[in-house]
């Protein structure tokens, strides 16, 4: 196909490009996978992630945050490890649990936390708050809180990409229990039958909510379901960071060159309750004990000690780094301005374009 | 997703006889479930972490343990899948109580309830009726953003063959599940999540209550308050508001959405000559204009001014506190509005 | 489960018992599958429908019949191989293309007829039509015209079976398009959860209106993936009526003792246009042709006399008594009186019941 | 499913300059997609069967021939995921046309539409438009039964972000979609079934027409007749019978249903004093019911009579010719429902 055309403005008429961003223009060169992150790229960004999460649990206590908050503390191997094989052009959509698939990608702490913190500074102007941190400049394109909604989505965004031949490739993040929803299975059939470049980003974290994955699913190997569709489909460690990494190049690179979608199911956990209202009744001590035993921060920490990439200083400096960067984010958060009221009826639909 | 604070447990059987009891929303709801699990061995409860996790905002806490999970039935997420099951179960002979967890996941089942449950009975000539309650949870208030706040019990009010209520009071909330499952046809039962935390009181002696009716919640002469559901509190405060100013205004619950009791509010707009409507869901198309355009028909000679409408702002709920307060429909805005209509 | 206690009725309530026919009592003895049919059972239901189907066709083109009217013919040796395997006291969900099931189960032409022609004697009053049979007397619930509609529907009269112990088998029967819908897959899960005894009956017929199997699905061998749900699943020839009989009582019999669904993909083709609207554009005639060379009537019909079991003059004879009934129906149907435009509210609620 | 009767294959291109031609609202709909496609490259049309069945009501015949399978895209039954595939390539740079067969089906796609669609440009603070268009059929008439019948255009009418079309005449058919699809936002285009097969005149000339103002199809003093799609034939033929009976009645043709131009009705109103509005919807929770909140709202002192409404009865549409036909309104009930009006 040739490249849009872009048609004229009318005149007089409501048009998108006048006021509201434009769909980024597709790239003049096609996306390439960037090169494999080290091992201190993951770490840093996990970091940030868990430093991240656990003050915003704070900040829930303390009421500065509101309304229904997720956290992603245990699951930021698979966070960072997938984002990590995508290029600046790719797309993203994520869950309702969606900060760590934000700030992974990329999208500044500051615009994250002034966003549950209901400001005018947020991604969404305050008006999507935890569940939903958008940022079109960087192809993140929000957090979803239907279960399952972000999957249709996704398959819409790489069809775009399929129909223009831009090489570029969308990420979809999802749990186990958005597996058992229709809109999976349609998106999966829709997606390997057109051959969509499309990253299926399956987070296994073996519950929905406070339903365990033995009682979602007739048949839990979920890797070995989405094959039935045609599409490559693996199973990974999600407490491995670098695992992660690997195998979703691999995946990435796959979609990218032609392969159609490809499925990762991302076998993971997480350590706090499904959400702030959760009082986590549904898992013993015990079984959180054991996953935490394998924390994915710490696991990888302590891997690159052995290895001789760090020590306990340069450790000691990240965590503050990240410790650093959040609590800017609260102060940032703290000291922005609340969109007017007035404002409340903007973004309904888009500004009318000013008559010619 | 899930319930708010403090979950009572088990909480005793039956009550002690005598004086009322305060219980909240939630527990007179838990009861109810209770009651009628325990009554009839037809009767399940069905849906997303209804058993385990206790429900999503903690109404069937304790239940699992009591009736075991065949009667209290965690499903996978399949909205379609597992409330079109209730159908089937209840064309099977059995009473089941389908959980959705919010109205605005509901979507992906409206094809089985409108396609199915409201249809079957006359698609088949009266053969199929289909005996289902489905509750679930509706509105805004609690910072929950623009995918999980609708108010959309009007478009379930629009369709034939179901009935559609909305417990705006503890006693309500007790006692409306035993005629709904009596009911041959689907009832739908909206459950405002403002008001689980709520409290009131019990009659120990109480029973079902009347399902066609709506309730005069408040008496009053100049001017006439109607709403239904989550907005039942603010309208009350409201009608206090203006009676500290020497406006006596008289609240209608309409309890039943459909079928629509327009008789009680008829009867008291001839009396007072005013009125003010207040409904959550969006202005434009909004169960509130269903109630003006009747009461155009049916009282326009007994009006004296417009019909006002208070209804949220036609915006998808924003997160931030003050954005959702701008939204929806406040006290102040139901006094305002009364104050026009009694000019 | 102790079966199910009547709760008494409530005076001054609205009560189905009352009014409308009450869901069948559970029965006192489990459900057993019945005798294998003969070929000559089979050869009956198969020639009735047949001659059905075909007078429909005159009927619509005569503006006897309206509105939509989607033919069986060519797909017979399903219904009458499925439906063979039921007992009574089974249940049939069935689709818009529902006279061949209706039939087969034994819900009589007359009604089927009827209702139809939008008569009062029709099995709904002439309220659902061609698209719309019911006959809750002989456990069949219904044309759904939603594709993939009836589907859970049929996973709940499974599950009140299952909850109550009865033995008894809900058949749904649906399409290869209805296969992609969202309803199907989790319809598939919830019933292989929680081992319903559902036999999901997928008439397989190549095309989902004009859209052929492999613009509908990625991987195109269903019971392939049917069976990544954990439940036995089969392809059968769905043009040889005892083959279809043999695989369903086997499915039947699985279902009944326990096993949990099971699913048959009956391989088949529509020998008439998707419905009277449909001028066929997108099939080519050798393809049609060589798939009628397979005609499941015929077919059966000429094994029968290699073996002896029929000859010309009986054959004839049971045509007859086909074109018959169906005559007689339309007969019935012509004569038969409309329900009064004054009962237009009927059945839009259950009558109230009398205060006591 | 399909469509009926005759079917004009590819059609002329560039219509003959000169005189108004005589085409089809099913022709008026392809050309105005021929159109679509050819003017930009990011246009495409996506859904069941729009491809080589050319379209379950033949309205896309001849166009997978002339722009190939990726732009004249046949889906799955999927209805969800390939609604919510055109909200994502709306996103991803693309003019998506999705149609839906009928808007029965759409309740599958509901989710889509309510919550990503219509919500996406808020939730994210006005970094998300959605330039999609979704068109489907609606409405009874053709003894279609019970689940193909629905006309609940109103519903989507009562959702913020969306625009809500319904075109009811040949030359809105023809100039509509261009208009749709330079809009940023979510169109959805009504077209009602009993329309295809009408005909009128297309004016060599015309361009897109506006789509904020509700049109006057019929000068009158006497009442004012409100509707929209399939009715304004019916409507028409009322008018004509009430004035060979000296009543002159004032037709309008809302075209659009979200925003709703209540200016021009209340404009009329206020001439005619006296309203009656026709709406296939069933009657309670129609969208005439928000029609007549707003005539009440901003027209109160201007009615001489009430507001009358003529709509569905509230049944799911039964079969038989005689009581699908009982069922919806016709010409005799607004003429009768007119003369109430003028008393
Ligand atoms: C359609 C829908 N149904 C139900 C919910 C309520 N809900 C929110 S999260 C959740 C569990 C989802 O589990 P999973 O997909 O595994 O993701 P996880 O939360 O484990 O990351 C549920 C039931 C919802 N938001 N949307
Ligand atoms: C949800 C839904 N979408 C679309 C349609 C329109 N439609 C009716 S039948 C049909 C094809 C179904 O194909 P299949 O399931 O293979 O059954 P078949 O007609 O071949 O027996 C379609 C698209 C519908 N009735 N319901
Ligand atoms: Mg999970
Ligand atoms: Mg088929």
């Amino acid at each position: 196909m040739t490249p849009a055309r872009q048609s004229p403005p009318r005149p007089g008429r409501r048009n998108a490009r006048a006021a509201a961003p434009a769909a980024p223009a597709p790239p003049a060169a096609p996306a390439v996978t960037p090169p494999a992150p080290t091992r201190l790229d993951l770490l840093r960004t996990m970091l940030l992630v868990r430093h991240f999460e656990e003050r915003c649990f704070e900040l829930y206590s303390g009421r500065e945050i509101r309304g229904f908050l997720h956290l992603y503390t245990g699951e930021e191997a698979v966070a960072a490890g997938v984002t990590a094989a995508l290029a600046p052009d790719d797309a993203v959509v994520s869950t309702y649990r969606d900060h760590g698939h934000a700030l992974a990608r990329g999208v500044p702490a500051d615009a994250v936390m002034a966003e549950m913190f209901g400001k005018a500074t947020g991604t969404s102007g305050g008006r999507g708050g935890s569940m939903h941190i958008f940022d079109v400049s960087r192809r993140f394109y929000g957090g979803n809180a239907i279960v399952g909604g972000g999957l249709p989505l996704a398959a819409g965004l790489a069809l775009a990409d399929r129909m223009r031949d831009t090489g570029r490739v969308t990420c979809c993040f999802f749990g186990d229990g958005a597996f058992a929803e229709g809109e999976f299975h349609e998106t999966a059939n829709l997606a390997a039958l057109w051959r969509l470049p499309l990253l299926l980003a399956c987070e296994n974290n073996l519950y929905a909510m406070g339903t365990k994955l033995a009682h979602e699913h007739a048949v839990t190997d979920l890797a070995l379901r989405a094959a039935s569709y045609g599409m490559p489909a693996w199973s990974v460690d999600g407490m491995d960071a670098t695992a992660v990494a690997l195998a979703a190049r691999q995946a990435v690179d796959g979609v990218r060159g032609g392969g159609g979608p490809y499925f990762l199911e991302l076998r993971t956990y997480r350590f706090r309750a499904h959400s702030m209202y959760d009082p986590d009744r549904y898992r013993s001590k015990e079984e959180i004990a054991r996953w935490r035993a394998r924390d994915p921060v710490t696991a990888l920490a302590a891997r690159m000690r052995v290895d001789g990439e760090l020590d306990d200083d340069a450790l000691k400096k990240l965590e503050d780094l990240a410790a650093r960067e959040v609590e800017d984010a609260v102060e940032a958060a703290r000291a922005a301005p609340e969109e007017p009221a007035a404002d409340l009826l903007r973004h309904v639909v888009s500004p009318a374009e000013e008559p010619a | 997703m899930t319930g708010p604070g403090t979950l009572t447990g088990g909480g005793p059987g039956a009550p002690p006889s005598g004086a009322p009891r305060t219980v909240t929303y939630r527990e007179a709801l838990r009861e109810a479930l209770r009651e009628a699990l325990a009554a009839d061995d037809r009767v399940f409860l069905m849906g997303e972490d209804v058993g385990e996790y206790g429900g999503g905002f903690g109404v069937s806490l304790g239940l699992l343990e009591e009736f075991g999970p065949e009667r209290v039935r965690d499903t996978p997420l399949s909205e379609s899948a597992f409330t079109g099951a209730g159908i089937g179960a209840a064309l099977g002979g059995m009473r089941p109580i389908v959980e959705i967890m919010t109205v605005n996941f509901s979507m992906l089942a409206l094809d089985q309830i409108l396609n199915n449950a409201a249809t079957l009975l006359h698609m088949s000539g009266g053969q199929c009726p289909v005996p289902l309650v489905i509750r679930m949870t509706t509105g805004a208030g609690r910072q929950l953003a623009a995918q999980h706040s609708h108010s959309l019990e009007n478009w379930y009010a629009h369709i034939p063959g179901l009935r559609v209520l909305a417990p705006a009071t503890v006693e309500d909330a007790r006692h409306m599940l035993a005629p709904a499952l009596a009911d041959p046809d689907p009832v739908l039962i909206f459950e405002h999540g403002s008001l689980y935390n709520t409290s009131g009181e019990l009659a120990p002696d109480a029973g079902p209550v009347g399902l066609d009716r709506a309730a005069v919640r408040r008496e009053g002469r100049d001017v006439t308050l109607v709403t239904h559901g989550g907005c039942l509190p603010k309208v009350l405060e409201a009608a206090g508001a203006l009676a500290a100013d020497g406006v006596s205004a008289e609240v209608v619950d309409l309890r039943t959405l459909r079928p629509l009791d327009d008789a009680t509010v008829v009867e008291s707009v001839a009396r007072t000559h005013r009125v003010v409507l207040v409904d959550e869901g969006w202005r434009s198309g909004s169960l509130a204009a269903e109630v003006a355009a009747r009461i155009g028909e049916q009282a326009f000679y007994e009006l004296d001014a417009p019909v006002e409408r208070v209804c949220s702002a036609e915006v998808p709920v924003p997160y931030a506190h003050h954005l959702e307060q701008a939204a929806l429909p406040q006290a102040a805005d139901v006094v305002a509005a009364a104050r026009r209509a009694v000019g």
